[in-house]
């Protein structure tokens, strides 16, 4: 018997479709809800059912708590599944569905609420024992300043307390530049938000991004799969993830597990979770909780050999956790982002042509077809390339050759950039940080210059042959036609032992 | 418009008109809502049925239409109201002698029958050799060997004409 | 440091892709060779060097040893994979590397040779303590053929002794048959090879086919890798496989691996191999031993996450074959033939479009690309579609959900009916045999009909619904142009800050 | 033909013939033996140099070509010598207004020069918000701001002129 007859997925893109596919492996039919841009989409293909929602914006559609949750009532749902983004950490979404009688595949709205106030998060994860980055929460003044800058240990970085956007932070390296430091904070803070407050807090250098995945069921279960490492980033997005972390010991593992859990089991978590850590110099710090299933989370999959998915549907009918299997070796996931390599822009278009990695330890979440139109509505991101292997030199080498089979014609994708942080000496000896992709040249390499231009110079050639080649059999009346097998083909599927 | 579809044996008429409120197919009183949009180059086209969703890969050759549906490959054979009608007439024109074409490229290793041989429905007449591996073509219905038109080691390209029954 | 520096890949399609994705992994260069109706094929595009051998036939090309074991000379190679068909299993080839110093990714001639030969293959595994068929292997005359027939328990056959292809082959059933079979043999015999002679063996009833994969190093080392089951067959060739086999028990599994390697050890076998067995009522039997990486590996990768062909290459080079990790879950794998499902004829034409599957628990294997040309000249295989799953049952589900999402056009595939028999009860009981392909309908199912009428309609009016809308645009002469966003985004590409 | 390759900041000249024994590529002394087939349907091929295999993708939108190639992708100026005379003719009459446009649809969210503002290279002047996500329009060259034809919160298409620079 299936956990639930039918679940709405509130979602589009990959994430859409990969519930859309555990859900049918457990025999569980889908309703895929969608925009006016999204009619074609895969995950619209895909699903048992689809109900359209209204306009591209996701306000007019995705976003729209009403409407989406009418869907799956007037669609038969006993369940919704938010994936991440749009409604997935939205507790009145969550609550909607509570009132409707659907069950909502995340955790309770309380539990929303309170990791969505990152000042309440904090306050909780202090309270679970859970390490934060050390510093004075609370508005700090002048008199007080230099003994919590000693006590938290330089350097130090100065926040506006209703900031935000980078502004009004200033980092101070040791106590002569503090005073000075502070009033330009504060003189920014008030500028920039219209008050002056200010706390103080550690300044981690060369932080990683190290995250750790938590499950949880309604018996009061919570278990982690391991951790993620997601330092590859530009513009505090992540471009490229592993697990295990490099730089983790066994201890420290155990620890981050555990005081992921302690925080999950603090507000009543259901479902699937993240908590997300700084870690430098040997100590981690909570950032924040994000109460969703994770983009990367295909990085855990395929280690542990689990469908979270799977999971978060069976402990969301009430079923009680799985045993965590043993982990093995290597994962690594790249996000195919359509986006300039070289510039970041956004690149649009329709997708004319796409070549698939295959082959051992590849897998490929993506709701791309050819024909897609990638429109400026929706998030850049196209797909994910996952990949496992023995270890991590394996796996760094499969991501590689990967990528390289990778092929996507119609817009430019972030995979370059991803390709040569993969082969930086910098990744592959995995001491690494969050500022790794800022020291990685996004211009296409000088050592395959030569041949780059060679190949282009031939494909002018080659297409200005095939015009002349054109151009004379149509002087000579010849015509193209289909080549000699297809045109077998055809004959073939059109004629058997016809009367 | 108003088609006539026949697969395994069974015939249905399906009529599909575009309305006001979308389009709608009939088949005797039952009514479906359909909304039928195509996807990048006209192959493929996403199907919703009152709602249930089908992804449709349609390749049309004339009023051969091979579906790719759920995992599985059909053979439809569809007519509109104007072939369904020429057809009609043609219908009762057809004479008796039947081809046995060559379904695909490849070397003939076998003739089972010869000129005045009196063959049975599923009876083997020509063994043809492709992909290294041996396939029988047999007779759609029983009759008499009028000619064979190929012999042993010779190589045949698709639909080339093998033998003739009547 | 690569154990090699160059691999010249003998094979084409799938398994050269295959083989030049590990290689490339582990840094080592590849040679692809090619016929001419393969100069595009993605084994030659995808290697580091090619080489065109010649025409189509394979006799001119990848069956020809010397032009073969020249191109890897010429091209600097150090090591030949064989792959599997072709050149992988003749003891000439492997014998030519040798004698050019070049090493063959395989076992050495000698064992080649043992194991080609039928009845030598049997008499070793015998002297091995390898179970065989029971019966009499030499001919069988009169005074001694009852008493025979007894010991070996009937049901009984009675083969030709030159024979093969099923002629001259009787099954009986009690005694009361048994001398006017042995007659009938005899004459059949006679006519069909010339020789008259007959020998018993026991007949094995619902045969499952299981067989072991092996792994031997120079050091006298050999491991098995649990067991795979193809009983899913048709015409001898199989078309599903899976692993573990739902009918073995540990001590069953350990015994046939047990088996296996010590026949392996008897003929010092070297690399990938696979030991069939004819598995019923129980007990297995000898069936013969494939001295090559075999098709269906993957599934066995998948279950152990292990690289068959890295091993092939490690021991290839002298390495010491790596520990074998505990295998997880269950993996299956579907061959994509093209074929057409209802008569088994080979479909050709050129590949229009695909569309492959993907998420968790997903891989393809195969050499397809849009525009490839399916001829006559080489096997009908297209790839391979594996999956693995937590159990054999979301195997099951997962491999049904990933043949939905498969499209191919331009050919017609078998997949039809390797969906069908993933969901037939007998597949899904565990308890088939070689003969479970006869008892599935090959037709498409009744189920679907009204659906696939209905589609198919709709399939014509969207078609001259197009045709209708684009002769009315070219009459208002408003065209029909590319699509807005494409049109964006060309200019887009082309502009940006110009002079 | 002689082809004149940009890239990079760089520039090289490439003859590329098809001789008896198949296509040869000169760029001074050196001779590289091409083979070169083109994949389906015209953006792939697979190009052989001297024995070495690349599978390529290329985009040719006249003199542009972008290639993908070993996982990078490279857009590439490749003029033929009759563009290339061209070009050097047109070169001299070049003007000196420039214009900022659109890189891609989106919403105006931020517009940071005003008509005769002096601005530096890389200077940011138009802030456009597309796929969630700011994007920084930079001047590409020092100049004086003539015009400013956007304004925040409206929406543009990709090529939308907003700017222009003298």
């Amino acid at each position: 018997m299936p956990p639930f007859r039918r679940i709405l997925v509130a979602n589009r893109g990959e994430i859409a479709l990969r519930v859309i596919r555990t859900a049918q492996e457990m025999g569980i039919e889908t309703v895929a809800v969608y925009s006016d841009a999204d009619r074609t989409a895969l995950h619209v293909r895909r699903a048992s059912r689809a109900v359209h929602l209204g306009g591209n914006r996701p306000s007019e559609s995705y976003l729209d708590i009403g409407k989406v949750v009418d869907a799956a009532k007037r669609s038969g749902c006993d369940a919704l599944h938010p994936g991440y983004g749009f409604l997935s950490e939205n507790e009145d979404a969550a609550a909607a569905c509570l009132a409707a009688g659907i069950e909502f595949l995340g955790p309770p709205p309380a539990a929303i609420a309170a990791m969505g106030d990152k000042v309440e998060a904090r306050r909780i994860a202090q309270a679970a024992g859970v390490p934060l980055v050390p510093g004075l929460q609370e508005d700090v003044d002048e008199p007080r300043l230099a003994a919590a800058a000693r006590q938290v240990g330089y350097p130090v970085m100065l926040k506006a307390a209703a900031g935000g956007g980078g502004k009004g932070i200033r980092i101070v390296r040791d106590e002569k530049g503090l005073l000075e430091a502070f009033h330009l904070a504060r003189a920014e803070a008030k500028g920039a938000f219209g008050d002056d407050r200010v706390y103080l807090e550690k300044f981690v250098t060369r932080p990683r991004h190290v995250e750790i995945q938590v499950m949880a069921d309604k018996h009061g279960g919570v278990v982690f799969y391991g951790e993620r490492e997601c330092s590859v980033q530009r513009r505090h997005q992540k471009l490229v993830e592993e697990s295990p972390c490099a730089a983790l010991t066994p201890e420290l593992r155990a620890q981050m597990g555990a005081a992921a859990c302690d925080l999950a089991r603090a507000v009543g978590y259901v479902g699937a979770g993240t908590v997300e850590f700084l870690f430098s110099g040997g100590r981690f710090y909570f950032l924040e909780m994000n109460t969703r299933l994770q983009v990367e989370h295909p990085v855990t999959e395929m280690r542990f050999g689990v469908d979270l998915v799977r999971e978060q549907i069976r402990v969301g009918a009430g079923e009680k956790l799985s045993p965590v299997p043993e982990p093995r070796g290597h994962a690594i996931e790249v996000r195919v982002n359509a986006e300039d390599p070289e510039t970041w822009f956004p690149s649009l278009g329709r997708i004319s042509r796409i070549s698939l990695p295959g082959g051992p330890g590849v897998r490929l979440d993506s709701a791309l077809y050819r024909g897609l139109e990638v429109t400026p509505w929706y998030d850049s991101m196209l797909g994910k390339l996952v990949v496992h292997g023995a270890d991590r030199e394996q796996a760094i080498a499969r991501c590689v050759r990967a990528l390289r089979e990778l092929r996507i014609v119609g817009v430019a994708t972030s995979c370059p950039v991803a390709l040569r942080a993969l082969q930086s000496d910098e990744f592959r000896g995995g001491d690494y940080d969050t500022g790794i992709l800022e020291r990685i040249d996004r211009k296409p390499p000088a050592s395959r210059r030569e041949l780059a231009m060679l190949a282009a110079a031939a494909a002018r050639f080659l297409v200005a042959e095939q015009a002349g080649a054109r151009a004379a059999a149509a002087a000579h009346g010849t015509g193209e036609g289909p080549p000699r097998w297809a045109q077998l083909g055809r004959i073939e599927r059109q004629r058997r032992f016809v009367p | 418009m108003k088609y006539t579809t026949r697969f395994g044996g069974e015939q249905r008429e399906f009529t599909i008109e575009r309305h006001a409120e979308g389009l709608v197919a009939r088949r005797g009183d039952v009514r479906h809502a359909l909304d039928l949009a195509l996807v990048g180059d006209g192959q493929t086209f996403s199907l919703l049925v009152d709602g249930q969703s089908y992804d449709v890969v349609a390749e049309v050759q004339g009023e051969q239409v091979t579906l790719q549906l759920l995992g599985e490959r059909f053979v439809v054979h569809v007519e509109d109201e104007r072939e369904h009608a020429a057809h009609a007439v043609a219908g009762h024109k057809q004479g008796g002698r039947r081809e046995l074409r060559a379904a695909m490229p490849g070397i003939v290793v076998g003739v089972k029958a010869a000129p005045g041989d009196a063959v049975a429905e599923g009876q083997t007449l020509v063994v043809l050799e492709a992909m290294k591996m041996q396939n029988p073509l047999a007779a759609e219905a029983a009759g008499v060997v009028v000619r064979v038109l190929c012999k042993v080691g010779e190589p045949v390209s698709a639909g080339a004409l093998l033998l003739e029954l009547e």
